[in-house]
């Protein structure tokens, strides 16, 4: 076991598969010689040579583009996009293709690629450097798409990913790449892709979160607690296929529910989760199913930043509301 | 080499042999039979004849939409028949004629036009992707095969193609950039069929030509009569050989025209003179090669007429099977969107089948 | 008042609003000689000269970020994509600049632009021309979407999006494109963007939907009619913003909802409107709001494509099981 | 005309005056007076000590992330300059000198990368689009305004800038393929500073240089010793009168390096050399154009001590100001995403507001 930060575990895992298997190649913008803008690739250049990791020219459509090529071709890319909110020229190729060419040849043709990359906000950045694409990835059939909340998750969930024979969306929240440190097990493990996680169990109120947010949501759990409010909080770890059973579960149990995410409000991920609930325990809610969730705007430069994101207080705030309904 | 001569900006068009059928460089002229020239004809025939069989089946409201690629055979024969057995072919979508040469069916064809996804679905060990309907998204993919040969050590070869309007995408010049910038072992090949849809080549671009393309990449490029079967073969072997022996990528510029229209649901007399397509009639690249072979002696007016209309058989009994296949299986539309099916399309699937069955009771 | 179907009435429109203003330019794939794929354009390069009215390179990108130069510089531009599956390259434009450049310069330079496309599918078409976007654009502030049922509200709110000073996404159901005609005056009027429209008032429950599927629901609705249940159509017209009050109040006379939409079910338009419906009705639901939607499949190609679309029946017994609950 | 001495294929770079401040093409000196440079001079002076100051800022945690432009300023001083009064800028991220030369505030400037929206807010008249991040998408933005100025019927100019990683984006050949297609008077200035943050410009490209891929769309294009404030200065106005005049866009490929860091969150140390950083230095095009100006006699090392400190002080007095303005109006996050503010924005808005109301008493 050693102590690891979100980052530092994702260039450990990066490092274990690339070290297992001959065919899993790293590449993106800066990654190869530099070892990425937040390090995720360090060292592996080094290590495996130019030709498993390496630096691309400033293209993302061709970059997810030729991972597509790549993967047909017998390897396993694992391709870095600087940030989430450089990925949408990529999306062509990520609709089009990553996510149909499975069913377009009716199996013939898979592609085991991941596509990395940081996702959200928080970190006082320039503009574009803070997106949440939850909803946008989620809503393309053929896609799986997971969001880490720890340095343990991101190991066993990036490995899962990477041996995945369908393309996954690793979205990584960079705001706590550094956040804090984990014991991670040197060993191999896997954490399956498509379960959500109990973080806690709890009587009153089911809170489902991811990424980030999560530790908010731990947060405001607290403060909670003291008033004698018991939250099950799930985290969610894959965004697309939801864990539906789980939530749903708890959902029964509690009778009411709240969705806590960074993305905008409308066409949000949590409005999807609010409709799961709806269909799958309707006749067990006690209250409105409920979302806190960004506002409907662009995402404030740095200044204004700190109002767009949701801290443990207006996170508690907005479920103690849903629990004294 | 021929890229010294027929390179981007010389200004000058590989023709082997000329409109008349007669050839005009002798030196140039690849070494292959005269017999293996008429399988090369056949193949032009076949694609000819089974272009024709879809757009007859078209009108009669058999098939769907359908591409036709009449004029471009040996834009798509020639570079098909100069590829080696393990290389890969990654087509745009109007490449009948490099299909069937590299071993994909025509049922497999027909089902694609038919509206079957399995007509994207190859017999094992056809390396060759299916149909890329956006423009310009599959010079990614041959760029990221090539790598990957690369990268494995593999001296397998990928040859891809796009039109004259793709040539206009971000897509096309990110895809030579990074083929560059990696030496991968790929050779594009642009059809200038003239037009996309109803934008003429000039429209497209003010480059006088496609191939100068090629020096934004800084890779070799060569201007080919994408009429004349020698000369695109000629051209394609010479860029995947270079290819192979790890002398990177190479665009060519096929120059030919697209005598017929965009698809079954276009009229091309909206945008283009009946005179244009007049002028390119005699230019078709079967007459041409027809006539070489005829004048060889190995090839006869009745032969050919025997052979069409064999060929126009075979295709309308190949065309029979995919109708008598039917619809898919409905459970095809849900099974293959992941190795595994997931929970919730599992539970769609299985509810709509309740509702079909309580439709039928 | 002449007969109109919705392409007609779109190049009427068109034809309107570049005679009435010299700032209004309309170009895209094959728009000028050829007058679009769909014909939406034609005659117009012959009437206002190839200055107004142009072809363009095959570039999605270029196509909508030339567009917004355009605007910046004192134009209307009406961009026309051929087929929604084609947008996808523009996607970056869209998201990082059509969408924000208000925000982005506090007000400053403002976008009036138009982009429009063919939407939706069940037109027995080759794979990518089927696609239904709702979602992605709803989900991205600072834009407005909006989806035409009848060539005369297609004629109104065509001519309110050119005249908003606003970005407006105009997606056309080409399945309706020549379904039917319809009396559409010769005269200006425009239709306002936010509001949706109750097609039929009914007291049973509200069904809302739009584009090509309003006209199956109104077919749903005779049958349902029969069978004693009195439905509340409302037809949503804009994607974004939503006219929630409509909906509400709408919800909280009849106590049921049902959601009819042809994009994939999962994070699709279905699960915004069932949210709001929880906000805003939640106590006076008597069923869990529904959503009857696509498959979460890659559309099928024609061959399958029945499958996927809901027809008159199938929206029919989804809705009966609702009321019935 | 320059492009036929310089044009993207001719191997030639045009530089007037050489490393060591003196002319070496006389008769391409533009026709400004001594005071003309002196000003122009006193431009990149005032953009480098901004910069510097910026920097200092940054390290003292006052800035945000800053994204210097030491080494670049002739290329951006030399086109401003050049334009003319009415021509529209479109920048990429890095053009502070491009920027203060065409009447943009030193704080807004400022504002931006201290994290304020109203950094994108210029003052009125200002021909200026604000920074775009997504690296290519500006220049799509600058072919629009300058079609827009041609159907107009106006002959205003629009000069865009990118960086040698932004020339590798699709967006790049695109935008250039429609300016030719448009024969749109927008000239493309590439800052071919030789780095995207860590990648090379040898692996960007396979290209020997990027000025070659004006060839892609058929367009003139030039390379420019970008540290030469006299060349950049010719070889843009040269364009731009083209420009006005009817000869549609130009590709210029400003060769020069950037001395600093990408931003205040890279370490250049990782990935080059210092001896590469060592050989640039004494090309920088200030220290040329001051030995210039003091060899002519109009200008010293004492006045330009002076001077530099005067705009050091400067600089900091503009920050002050930044700094005293404080955080945005909340409401300013929710007023500008469309005309009028919707209903379903209002209500978050006002719940938040509330929200925070509530926290406070
Ligand atoms: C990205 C994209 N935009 C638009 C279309 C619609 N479309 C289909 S074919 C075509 C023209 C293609 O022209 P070209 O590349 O010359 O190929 P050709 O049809 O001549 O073989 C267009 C615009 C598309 N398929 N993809
Ligand atoms: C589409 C996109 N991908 C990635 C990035 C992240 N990024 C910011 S600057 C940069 C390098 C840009 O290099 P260049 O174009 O040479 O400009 P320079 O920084 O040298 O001025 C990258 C990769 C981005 N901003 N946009
Ligand atoms: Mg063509
Ligand atoms: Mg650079």
């Amino acid at each position: 076991m050693a102590l690891m930060n979100l980052i530092t575990a994702i260039n450990h895992t990066l490092d274990l598969a690339m070290a297992q298997d001959e065919s899993v190649v790293v590449f993106g913008e800066d990654v190869g010689l530099e070892g990425g803008v937040f390090r995720a690739t360090v060292g592996l250049q080094e290590k495996y040579g130019q030709q498993r990791c390496f630096d691309t020219p400033l293209a993302e459509s061709a970059i997810v583009g030729s991972a597509i090529g790549m993967a047909v071709n017998g390897l396993r890319p694992v391709a870095e996009i600087q940030f989430s909110g450089f990925v949408y020229p990529a999306f062509n190729q990520i609709i089009s293709h990553v996510a149909r060419m499975r069913n377009r040849t009716r199996g013939q043709r898979t592609l085991p690629l991941v596509i990395r990359m940081p996702h959200g906000g928080g970190i006082r950045a320039l503009e574009h450097h803070s997106e949440s694409l939850d909803t946008f990835f989620g809503h393309i059939p053929g896609l799986k798409v997971v969001v880490p909340s720890t340095p343990y998750d991101a190991k066993g969930l990036l490995l899962a990913a990477i041996r995945d024979d369908d393309p996954v969306m690793f979205l990584e929240p960079s705001k706590i790449y550094r956040a804090f440190r984990q014991e991670v097990p040197e060993e191999d493990y896997t954490i399956p892709i498509g379960k959500a996680k109990v973080l806690k169990p709890g009587t009153d109120l089911t809170v489902v979160s991811w990424g980030a947010y999560i530790h908010e949501v731990l947060k405001a759990e607290q403060i909670l607690q003291e008033e004698g409010i018991d939250l099950e909080i799930i985290d969610l770890r894959t965004i697309s296929p939801i864990d539906r059973d789980t939530i749903i579960e708890s959902v029964q149990k509690t009778g009411r529910f709240v969705v806590v995410h960074e993305a905008a409000r409308s066409f949000g991920p949590g409005a999807e989760l609010i409709t799961l609930v709806n269909e799958g325990a309707f006749l067990h809610l006690e209250a409105p199913p409920t979302r806190l969730a960004g506002f409907d705007i662009t995402i404030p430069l740095p200044r204004g930043e700190h109002h767009y994101f949701l801290d443990a207080q207006r996170i508690a705030n907005g479920i103690r509301q849903v629990a004294h309904f | 080499m021929l890229i010294q001569e027929y390179g981007p900006l010389k200004g000058q068009m590989l023709q082997i042999m000329d409109e008349n059928g007669v050839i005009q460089k002798p030196h140039l002229v690849p070494e292959l039979s005269d017999q293996e020239w008429l399988e090369l004809y056949k193949a032009m025939l076949l694609t000819r004849s089974a272009d024709n069989k879809a757009l007859q089946l078209q009108r009669q409201g058999r098939m769907l939409t359908y591409a036709p690629n009449t004029g471009q055979e040996a834009a798509q024969v020639g570079p098909a028949a100069a590829m080696g057995k393990q290389d890969w072919l990654v087509p745009a979508f109007r490449e009948l004629g490099a299909w069937l040469h590299r071993g994909v069916d025509l049922k497999t064809v027909y089902l694609y036009w038919y509206g079957n996804e399995y007509g994207s679905h190859f017999a094992e060990g056809v390396k060759v992707l299916p149909i890329a309907v956006p423009i310009g998204t599959q010079v990614h993919h041959a760029v990221g095969i090539a790598m990957a040969s690369s990268i494995k050590g593999e001296d397998d070869v990928t040859v891809t193609y796009i039109g004259d309007g793709g040539t206009s995408t971000g897509d096309f010049s990110e895809a030579l950039n990074f083929a560059g910038v990696f030496n991968a072992p790929v050779v594009f090949i642009v059809q200038n069929n003239q037009y996309a849809i109803s934008v003429s080549r000039q429209k497209q671009t003010k480059a006088e030509t496609l191939v100068q393309k090629a020096v934004a990449a800084g890779i070799p490029g060569i201007l080919v009569d994408g009429n004349d079967l020698f000369a695109m073969y000629a051209a394609a072997k010479d860029a995947i050989d270079r290819a192979r022996l790890g002398g990177g990528p190479t665009l060519i510029e096929a120059y030919t025209y697209r005598l017929g229209a965009h698809t079954t649901s276009d009229d091309p007399t909206k945008y283009r003179e009946d005179s244009e397509v007049a002028e390119w009639q005699p230019k078709d690249p079967l007459l041409r090669m027809k006539a070489y072979l005829i004048n060889k002696g190995v090839w006869s007016e009745e032969q050919d007429a025997a052979l069409s209309d064999e060929y126009g058989e075979y295709a309308l009994a190949v065309f029979r099977e995919v109708e008598e296949e039917g619809d898919p299986q409905l459970e095809d539309l849900f099974k293959y969107n992941f190795r595994e099916m997931p929970a919730h399309l599992r539970e769609q699937y299985e509810q709509y089948v309740q509702y079909l069955e309580g439709k039928v009771k």
